[in-house]
């Protein structure tokens, strides 16, 4: 039999036209599976529902961050599958390597979005802010790790941890108020993009708040290979209390250098600028443990006062036996617990679509992370999406583990209490 | 002043490490024509390996940065002979890239350790140590950058000057062709080059990691400062490379230790243009660099 | 697509005109910030970086426009230089660039980066899936639909330039400077219009960079590495070359992709070792390194040899014997 | 007009030119007129190739003056000799291999055409139309040269003596006046040689157009030029009609010790 070459371009268009209906609404419908309403990313007849992780899992930001955050979902869920899944539906995640390049970001997120109910996972700053007009768009809730304040105003954005802004607070807070300084000379220290504004803009806010005498300010870039400017500059303002919003890597640097040149003020890290590697370096622990503090939240590695902690490192031993302490874990966790809360709920409503992941989280109201961090609130308001303004400001020990150790316990402060977002 | 004199003395340590990564850049441009956009790899690599050899590896640390500078040196030679040798004669640009793809090879081979994230530098005294005076601080490193410098430049200067390889490399950068027919062998005078300025690059990359505290795989980023040393000295000029160096580098820790005096005039980050504008400045008036040799050009 | 474009704008300058420029982020960034600056929405939170909300037939030409002026007023300096020292001032202009963007608040939001607009014509908005004639069509499907006619409308000019006057001086003055001043091509007028039409073009491709399909951006996107990617493009796809750049382009950004898409390589997080990021990471710099070595024509280069080979082939089988053999006519053409 | 044509149409006076302290030309004069052929011979490096890049503006004088019917050469621009009226053939080929042997005349009409980028990219209208018509043109001179089996060729796929007529084809699609030639037979076998004497007296009596051609080879300049400049270390040693140049005892000298000189490494005829 022979097909006219027009009418068989006419078949295949249509075969085409065809695929591409089916690709683009099938999913769309409503495929029973009792009384659960599901959309996208359930799989009624195989009981699973796919979430989604962006992360980094290679380049620079992977080893320190992205991995061991990524393996405190993946530990969770293991669990939760273990005992059974969410109403007998197994979680599945499927994981893109971000790169921490917001264009992949959003390629990444473009590639899976229709496989998945929502994201238990994007890592990042500006990553997150890249998917956040579409996943506004698409209707699908995000779970971010940052602390970025900005992010507090969208609707789809599930954060987890006290925002920067509020730590700079909390940490003045624990200063004036805690320790009972008097209008202390500070400064501090930013690195020059969102994340070091985010710090900034805390820190003028808790100028205001409790009186603080700001003598000194300096930026740094990501690429700046020496601090001697910075550290110079901020002995010559004579600030007793500097605030690092920084990475790592600077952080030492900056306290290092200041050291060298006979600058050692009382160095406040903003909860990304410290990493244990740092501990490594000769000279620099013995700086770290006497002179700095971090600022950040959660349980101390290890607390097994705490119920969620022992919880944790009961899972650790179960499907993750080689991993180290580290907050990274710790925070990828407690993320996953707050997606599990959400996916119950929305489970308990018989709505998994995702409209009634949306319904779910924002009827969330208080989740109780077993003490691993402060009980998080969320609502539907900006002011009530921050999902707690809660610290800990921590002093440095290389005999624990996690390597700190909390000095204030957890508490909010007066300034973080009204801050407007 | 003792503020001035603290820039002014860290941008001399930091102008230092310019100077070095420029030396390796001008050493290889000026025997074989190309810019090797993979230097800064060489001082990542060798403070990583290192770093690795004191930390992980328990090594003394004149050993470490013995087998660091003899991998980075392995690693020059050998791209020099595999790669760049059989793209001579091609487009600037084609070589440039091939650097590149040097670059994105070893910085991705040392991320891909999965070590590379707060890295503690290989070094032989505390992060403090140093003398002062005056209110200003003296820091060990710093004066170690500086003298190892000097060093360096003597001992290449005594290389070019008195040695055959030196002279050989010196011919071969006047007329490569004259040289040829004179017997110097090229090929080895590329090796050389390359060599050379892995070496250097690791002596750099191992002050710097000091300098920095701690290190991660953007290290090598730092090389892109010493592009406008190199035109500001003149590509072609060895001294040249070393006074860009220590110029760049002065430039940018007074304008980042006083901007923020101006910082409503100029804005953040105003010392990462400074050292480019200051080289645009220089190649409008003297495109060849302060020590460069004006070309006569042919039909 | 967007990135085709770019590599197309870098080859109108560095491969057919042979000016060797690190700096095509600069331009595409002065592009998506003007068209921020028009097209994006209205200040929601105050602080928030301007946008006028206008139309896209106005900020995507305006785009290219003040990307043009940029060009324009940069060249005369920029093009004193050959060779390295261009390679070098045009790296020095993604710094001042960055630097630029980050200080600019009003317009780019600063560090903290701002919304872009999306491309939208009347109701029809491209950010959203919209049903058309009863089909829905997907964002990333409308971007498609968007960027095909673009790209081919931006392909066939650049083509239709490189074979007319402007294009062949373009190219003259690549292969030598000195022999086509004699020849009578004004060298500072062809190396300016290069300059300003790569701007040009650079402004349009940044605009469109930025508003797929996030529509966020920090003055960080605009950075070396960026460039240096198109840099790669041009030369993987083929130098001077309209189907090397579209082709240079898809192979090195679409890599990565390819290579998550067909997981080539188990995803996991398990094992700290290989992932597919450092993976393609290396590949591409090994990619570079192969490239230069053996195929310094790029693919189309090697497409081309390809296909040479073919007709050679054929002819020969057509005329037997060899009689009109034409092996010692040369065949290959190289570009 | 009319006094033009009793003028010389090239007038070259005291032109000097030092490089880094060595003198490549002392004080040359000469002049040419309308519608001649003039030769400037001389051995390797008298100066033949930097007299030529003086009068193209490739090389700027210490001393001396340039009149090109009766306009000062010397306050162009490169590019704007071509413009003037003059064009050049290159001593060395290779510099544009990619080009195509049509697309090389094609910018020999560089000059000749309007369109820009724009309307380039448009390729619709005028210039289209353009560009048909100079087509045309360079195909009817590729024609006339024998090259339009070559047309699609890229130069540096073409032989050396093919190369070298494509140059000439493209220097006369600029429709010059004066027509300069640097070794037009330099590498060529004797029968291309002999060819090209050909095309350029066919030149000179068909299309008028003034020549100075730069030579080496004696002979083949002897047979064609109506008048010759034979220089020497930078000096003008001789000039005048080829019979009287030929008999003068300071040539002979100078070619002859140049032979002599050359002659204990045979094979190494290097192109100054």
């Amino acid at each position: 039999m022979t097909i006219r070459p027009a009418l068989r371009m006419t078949i295949g268009a249509l075969t085409c036209f065809a695929i591409l209906a089916v690709f683009l609404v099938g999913c769309g419908t409503n495929n029973g599976g009792g009384s659960l309403k599901t959309d996208f990313g359930v799989d009624t007849s195989a009981k699973t529902i796919s979430l989604g992780i962006l992360t980094p899992l290679s380049g620079p930001v992977a080893a320190p961050i992205g991995i061991p955050l990524t393996k405190g979902i993946e530990t969770y869920f293991d669990a939760v599958n273990a005992s059974g899944g969410i109403d007998g539906y197994k979680v599945k995640l499927i994981e893109r390597d971000t790169q921490y390049d917001p264009q992949v970001e959003v390629s990444d997120y473009q590639q899976i979005k229709n496989q998945v109910a929502m994201f238990a996972e994007s890592l990042g700053t500006p990553t997150t802010q890249a998917i956040v007009p579409l996943s506004a768009n698409d209707h699908i809730l995000v779970s971010a790790a940052t602390l970025d304040s900005y992010l507090a105003r969208e609707p789809y954005m599930v954060l987890i941890g006290t925002p920067y802004r509020l730590q700079v607070e909390n940490a003045f807070d624990y200063i004036v108020k805690k320790l009972g300084v008097q209008h202390p000379k500070t400064g501090i220290i930013y690195q020059d993009d969102g994340y070091g504004q985010d710090g900034l803009t805390g820190y003028k806010e808790a100028m205001a708040c409790y009186g603080l005498k700001n003598v000194g300010e300096a930026t740094y870039e990501a690429t700046d290979t020496t601090f001697t400017a910075q550290a110079a500059q901020l002995k010559a303002s004579g600030a007793q209390y500097v605030f690092l919003t920084a990475i790592p890597t600077a952080a030492a640097g900056i306290i290092g250098t200041a050291h060298a040149i006979g600058y050692d003020p009382h160095w406040v890290l903003q909860s990304p600028a410290f990493a244990s590697g740092l501990l490594q370096v000769k000279g620099l622990n013995t700086l770290l443990e006497h002179e700095a503090w971090v600022v950040g939240q959660g349980a101390a590695w290890g607390d097994t006062s705490v119920p969620g902690m022992a919880e944790m490192l009961q899972n650790i031993q179960k499907y993750d036996p080689g991993q180290q302490p580290d907050g990274y874990f710790e925070f990828g966790y407690t993320e996953a617990k707050v997606t599990y809360a959400i996916l119950k709920k929305a489970f308990d409503n018989h709505d998994v679509t995702r409209a009634g992941l949306l319904n779910a989280f924002n009827s969330l109201n208080n989740v109780d992370v077993g003490g691993l961090y402060p009980t998080l609130h969320y609502g539907s308001a900006p002011n009530q999406r921050v999902p707690s303004r809660d610290n800990t400001v921590y002093s440095i020990d290389s005999s624990v583990a996690g390597n700190l150790k909390s000095l204030s316990g957890d508490f909010t402060g007066s300034c973080a209490e009204q801050s407007q977002f | 002043m003792a503020y001035f004199i603290q820039l002014a003395f860290a941008g001399l340590a930091q102008g230092c490490i310019y100077a070095l990564v420029a030396l390796g850049f001008t050493i290889i441009f000026k025997s074989s024509g190309v810019i090797n956009f993979a230097q800064g790899e060489f001082l990542l690599v060798g403070a990583f390996i290192a770093s690795v050899a004191t930390f992980e590896w328990g090594l003394n640390f004149f050993l470490a940065v013995f087998i660091a500078l003899l991998i980075t040196v392995l690693i020059g030679v050998l791209f020099e002979r595999f790669a760049l040798r059989y793209m001579i004669g091609r487009p600037a640009f084609a070589i440039i890239m091939i650097t590149i793809g040097l670059d994105i090879l070893l910085r991705t081979g040392v991320v891909m350790t999965g070590k590379a994230n707060e890295r503690p530098p290989a070094t032989p005294y505390g992060i403090a140590s140093g003398v002062n005076y005056g209110g200003v601080h003296f820091g060990e490193n710093a004066l170690w950058t500086i003298l190892v410098t000097l060093i360096c430049c003597v001992a290449l200067y005594i290389f070019f000057r008195y040695t055959r390889y030196g002279l050989a490399m010196r011919a071969a950068a006047i007329d490569q062709e004259a040289a040829l027919a004179m017997g110097v062998n090229i090929r080895l005078v590329y090796a050389l080059a390359w060599g050379i300025a892995a070496a250097v690059a690791t002596i750099a990359g191992i002050f710097l990691a000091i300098n920095v505290t701690t290190f991660d795989s953007t290290l090598g980023s730092i090389a892109l400062f010493a592009f406008p040393a190199i035109i500001l000295g003149g590509l072609d000029s060895i001294p040249g490379a070393v006074v860009g160096g220590v110029v760049i580098g002065l430039v940018q820790l007074l304008t980042q230790g006083y901007e923020s005096h101006i910082a409503n005039f100029v804005g953040i980050g105003f010392d990462t243009i400074t050292p480019y504008l200051l080289m645009i400045i220089i190649l409008l008036v003297r495109p060849y660099g302060l020590f460069g040799t004006r070309k006569v050009e042919r039909v | 697509m967007i990135a085709a474009m770019a590599t197309l704008s870098l080859n109108i300058l560095s491969g057919y005109t042979g000016l060797i420029s690190l700096g095509i982020t600069f331009f595409m960034g002065i592009g998506a910030y003007t068209a921020a600056w028009l097209g994006g929405p209205h200040p929601f939170f105050p602080g928030d970086p301007v946008g006028l909300n206008l139309s896209i037939f106005i900020w995507l030409p305006a785009a290219g426009v003040v990307a043009a002026l940029t060009g324009a007023l940069v060249g005369p300096t920029a093009l004193r230089l050959k060779g390295f020292y261009l390679a070098i001032v045009t790296l020095a202009l993604v710094f001042i660039g960055l630097y630029l963007f980050k200080n600019a608040r009003a317009i780019t939001g600063g560090p903290q980066g701002r919304i872009f607009p999306t491309p939208s014509f009347g109701d029809l908005s491209f950010s959203s899936p919209t049903p058309v004639f009863g089909v829905l069509l997907t964002t990333n499907q409308w971007y498609f639909l968007l960027l095909t006619p673009l790209l081919a409308l931006m392909a066939l000019f650049v083509h239709n330039v490189m074979r007319s006057r402007a294009g062949r001086a373009f190219q003259a003055v690549r292969d030598n400077e000195t022999g086509a001043a004699i020849i009578g091509v004004n060298l500072f007028q062809a190396k300016m219009s290069a300059f300003i039409f790569s701007s040009f073009l650079a402004g349009i491709a940044g605009a469109l960079w930025a508003s797929y399909p996030g529509g966020y951006a920090e003055p960080n996107t605009w950075n070396l590495i960026l460039a240096i990617q198109f840099v790669a493009a041009m030369l993987v796809g083929g130098v001077a070359s309209v189907w090397g750049s579209i082709l240079g382009a898809a192979f090195v950004f679409g890599l990565p992709l390819a290579l998550d898409t067909f997981s080539l390589i188990p995803q996991s997080t398990s094992n700290t070792g290989l992932t597919s990021g450092d993976l393609s990471a290396i590949l591409y710099g090994l990619l570079i390194i192969l490239f230069m070595l053996f195929e310094p024509t790029g693919v189309i280069g090697f497409i081309r040899r390809v296909t040479s080979l073919i007709q050679r082939f054929d002819e020969r089988a057509k005329v037997k014997g060899g009689v009109k053999a034409n092996a010692s006519e040369p065949v290959e053409l190289e570009s | 007009m009319s006094v033009h044509s009793q003028l010389p149409q090239l007038s070259v006076a005291g032109i000097t030119l030092r490089f880094e302290g060595i003198t490549a030309l002392d004080d040359v004069s000469f002049d040419v007129q309308r519608g001649e052929l003039f030769a400037i011979i001389g051995p390797n490096g008298a100066g033949k190739t930097s007299l030529l890049n003086i009068l193209s503006r490739v090389y700027q004088p210490s001393h001396g003056s340039v009149l090109f019917e009766g306009r000062d050469l010397l306050r162009l621009k490169t590019h704007q000799i071509a413009r003037a009226g003059i064009a050049r053939t290159f001593q060395n080929q290779g510099q544009f291999p990619l080009t195509s042997v049509l697309d090389y005349l094609l910018l020999g009409r560089h000059i000749h055409m309007r369109s820009g980028i724009v309307l380039g990219g448009i390729y619709l209208g005028p210039a289209l139309k353009e560009e048909r018509a100079n087509r045309a043109y360079c195909q009817h001179l590729l024609d006339l040269m024998g090259l339009a089996p070559y047309r699609d060729f890229p130069m540096g796929s073409l032989p050396y003596g093919l190369q070298k007529r494509a140059d000439l084809a493209r220097a006369l699609a600029m429709q010059p006046r004066l027509l300069l030639l640097d070794e037009p037979v330099a590498g060529m076998s004797l029968e291309e040689s002999r060819d090209l004497a050909a095309v350029l007296l066919d030149i000179k009596e068909q299309l008028g157009i003034t020549q100075v051609l730069v030579e080496h080879d004696m002979a083949m300049v002897m047979g064609i030029a109506d008048r010759v400049l034979v220089l020497d270390f930078g000096r003008v040693i001789a000039q005048g009609q080829p019979a009287e140049v030929q008999a003068n005892p300071a040539v002979i000298t100078a070619y002859l010790g140049q032979e002599v000189q050359r002659a204990p490494s045979p094979g190494s005829v290097a192109h100054s």
